[in-house]
């Protein structure tokens, strides 16, 4: 159990509204990352358009963290160059939050990395089989 | 807002006449109990007659009541109490414990003791067999809750506390869940020592007793003055002590309904949860289960996640036991009981206590079913669950 | 009967706000601090608010304060936290200290540790360069009260601070007695240890705190949850530790008048014994005392006698320590200023408090002069004392 | 300090109205037992008339039970013969007051002692000094 009151606002209204839920139809890249057995698992699925993220949807099974946390994260990239994206980290996605209690900041916090992964994967894809 | 409060295995709203109590004794019983003059005298009746409230309610005598600060200082008297008093030796207990009980074992085996935990069946209840077996020529203590505060699985502490008897082995008792939802009798049980504490039960926070039965001695976990027949000093709680005695004859009181009238409610609950929402699994042994407790995990969800929708229309539930802070490991019952740990993640329980009405109920199974269908919609397991592997793409990341 | 009160010292009163308080939590803020739901949140920030009450009129930082069941268990903590985590190694304390103090101490002597009692001076004061002398290379703690509970006299705690700072020695201060009649500032006192007691300044009993200068480790007392960061398991005594809160706010609030108020009649009730009643001795500092206390052997009478006959005219007070009970000894405090037993054994104090007048007082001394008058008129020391010895016939045998 | 409410109505009352207290004129035996230093002090006086106790009188120093304990024996050997009252032990002096404190049923309950002593005193005078 997380401390009470540990999250902000903010975190709050991502976890109740969150933003770009679901799956995209045909992704050019998609990040998976987490373990159920660890805790939270997100998945990560963008469309690039002339290097820039054209849309990005995600789909987290975790706690209140890893959810707003996974909201938040494609809000911050929606439209940016992969570049700019690939420059995100979790202690901005953190901070963009207004914060997350030292219990939720590692193990909860790992959108951005799914986020990379997505990117990675889109670039690995667009490279010619080697 | 609608408020349903539905952890009542955490804590307890204080019964009103329980409220008023302390708040008199607060007032007006102000004396230390250990001064002779006639305020001291007022509080140490005060205090007396809690002790013997809450002996007979244990089928004890009051001297064999220890007042402490609560269930998880009772647990750690009466093990490392027994530990500290015999030297060395060797401790039986069990992996579904409470961490009161638990930690202070682990403790214990730094300091040069051997302990056994002993491993619980898929509903999460200790085998008496497995007691006798693990019992050693240096065996202690065994020490083995009386019902479990996540699960609500009885444990069968009768025929436990025979094989005890006959090797000659003290038996501890955490009844801090069971205390006033069980008859708990001392003598019937042959348990040496065992744990309550007055919040479980519509009494203050920071108040418990344990019950040490006569001619057994303890090393004290605290030096002082020589309260409590030198056995836990420091000036009595004289308000909360007076409290756990109302809540306790309350409890008593109350005991020949209340049990069943909470039964109802928590069917009713199961019952609902099982009918309105696929892919769930109840928790614990669906018979010889506390009356208050549901506990259940949703598949393709996380716990927290559902505390919190359930948070904001006002339901109050708890994923895991509440005493357990900042840890993401799931539950250390639900993995002793051999749940996997992403299902054990999905684990909610609900406790209901004497104010849980059949409409809180309703007004519950009308908020989780849309919340946990929301999360799943969310969740990349619900989304993968008939193929059984990712869709697409990505790799898996240890997190 | 006029009830007078004057065992302040042993516990006072819970002031009324703080009641209202106290009965409000019990009633509203009933969630488990640790839960993550709306119920759970509200104890919480009561508790964190409490917290930081307490911090601030310590000096401390928030996180520096550790609730626990009263001043014992603080004490014990303190000392026993600190050895237990060092593993060996030596202690400095008093003999006047309290038994919370000095039992632990003892205890440890039996685990191994070394502990010097240092003597006090006839008022009953630590001498710093005693302090300095007895520090030796393997000195874990100095554990020295910041004033004393029987007899008043408040400790140069600030010298002995400094000391041990230079000395790179940590120190900790059972300012049981003195919180809420001295101001006390870790920072400027150099105190790394300080235990508090809610039930010494109008706040509810079974509840205290410890303060812990950040990046001290100590080893726990008991083990269970997390709680205050990993320093005291158990659910939070929530109505406890608001009630601590509130009458630390209070306290503070009335930090700049309340002990001139209580020195007044302290000293009315002082002066008033020492113009009407012949032979009696006043114990402790005449200047450097507590503002509530007042300690007087009354020669030729025991004490317990005393404090009935005052009891049977509504007057509370005390023979030494409240907290030591069944002892037929005199008073450790009053031994170790070199009093002579028999002189000690007729030893009351008297403790004023917030709401003692002069009208109490002088109710007090028109009880206590004839009630010591009719002890002596059946004390043989007292028809003895011109002579010096029994009148006649008989042998002395030790009783 | 003792337990509060330790003292039966009966110790109180002995308490508050000793019976016997003070010093005989002239007395025929004197027993006096216990220490200042380890408590309490109390002192017995005896006048015997024809082997029976005619009058008795006593001093104490000491704590609630050690005035009760002894004004409580005055009463109960007044007029009794010296055989009886040398017979009277402090059992029977503690369960005349409604028993005592376990704390007090030896330190402070020296009654029968000093009056054992005032009478083996009585007894010493009368015989030709050996
Ligand atoms: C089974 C069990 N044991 C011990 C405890 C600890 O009790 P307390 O919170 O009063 O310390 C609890 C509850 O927190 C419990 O459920
Ligand atoms: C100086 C001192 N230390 C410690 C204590 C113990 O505090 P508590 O009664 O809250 O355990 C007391 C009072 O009893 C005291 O006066």
């Amino acid at each position: 159990m997380v401390e009470a009151s540990a999250y902000t606002d903010k975190v709050m209204e991502h976890f109740f509204n969150p933003r770009n839920v679901g799956e995209i139809e045909d992704p050019d890249g998609v990040g998976r990352v987490g373990n159920p057995v660890c805790g939270d698992v997100m998945k990560m699925e963008i469309k690039v358009k002339d290097g820039r993220i054209a849309d990005i949807k995600f789909m987290t099974f975790g706690c209140g963290a890893a959810i707003a946390t996974s909201s938040i994260v494609t809000e911050m990239v929606k439209g940016k160059t992969l570049e700019e994206a690939m420059a995100v980290d979790n202690r901005q996605v953190a901070s963009a939050l207004g914060g997350l209690p030292p219990a939720k900041l590692h193990c909860s916090n790992l959108a951005a990395d799914a986020l990379h992964k997505a990117i990675e994967d889109y670039r690995s894809r667009a490279k010619p089989a080697g | 807002m609608r408020e349903v409060y539905l952890d009542h295995a955490a804590t307890t709203p204080v019964h009103p006449e329980v409220a008023e109590v302390v708040h008199a004794h607060l007032v007006d019983a102000y004396g230390n109990p250990s001064s002779l003059h006639r305020f001291g005298r007022r509080a140490r009746s005060a205090v007396e007659q809690a002790r013997e409230r809450v002996a007979r309610a244990l089928a004890a005598e009051p001297e064999e009541i220890v007042f402490t600060s609560g269930g998880t200082e009772a647990d750690n008297l009466a093990i490392r109490g027994v530990a500290r008093r015999a030297g060395s030796g060797h401790i039986i207990t069990s992996q579904i414990e409470h961490h009161a009980v638990l930690h202070t074992c682990e403790a214990l085996e730094t300091e040069g003791f051997a302990v056994t935990y002993l491993p619980v069946d898929a509903q999460g209840r200790v085998k008496p067999e497995d007691v006798a077996a693990a019992i050693r020529e240096d065996t202690i203590l065994v020490s083995i809750m009386a019902a479990n505060n996540e699960v609500g699985t009885i444990e069968p502490l009768a025929a436990i506390g025979a094989i005890c008897r006959r090797r000659g082995v003290l038996l501890h008792s955490d009844a801090v869940q069971a205390f006033g939802q069980l008859p708990l009798d001392v003598g019937a049980l042959n348990v040496d020592l065992m744990s309550i504490s007055a919040h479980k039960v519509y009494g203050p926070k920071g108040i418990g007793a344990l019950y040490v039965r006569r001619g057994i001695r303890l090393t004290p976990l605290m030096y002082g003055g020589g309260h409590e027949r030198r056995r836990r000093p420091g000036t009595e709680n004289v308000p909360g002590i007076v409290g756990l005695g109302m809540a306790t004859e309350i409890a008593l009181r109350e005991l020949p309904d209340r049990p069943q009238a909470m039964a109802a409610v928590r069917d009713q609950l199961i019952r609902g949860i099982g009918e309105t929402i696929p892919d769930v699994v109840l928790n614990g042994d669906p018979v010889d289960r506390l009356p208050n407790n549901v506990n259940f995990c949703f598949r393709y969800v996380e716990g927290e996640s559902i505390l919190l929708a359930l948070d904001s229309k006002g339901i109050a539930a708890s994923s895991g036991s509440a005493c357990t802070s900042g840890a993401l490991e799931p539950s250390h019952v639900l993995v002793a009981m051999g749940l996997p740990h992403d299902l054990a993640q999905g684990s909610v329980r609900f406790s209901v206590g004497r104010g849980t009405t059949a409409g809180d109920i309703d007004y519950v199974l009308g908020v989780l079913g849309p919340a946990i269908d929301r999360l799943r919609k969310m969740s990349p397991l619900y989304a993968e669950r008939a193929g059984g592997g990712p869709r697409a793409g990505g790799t898996s990341l240890e997190g």
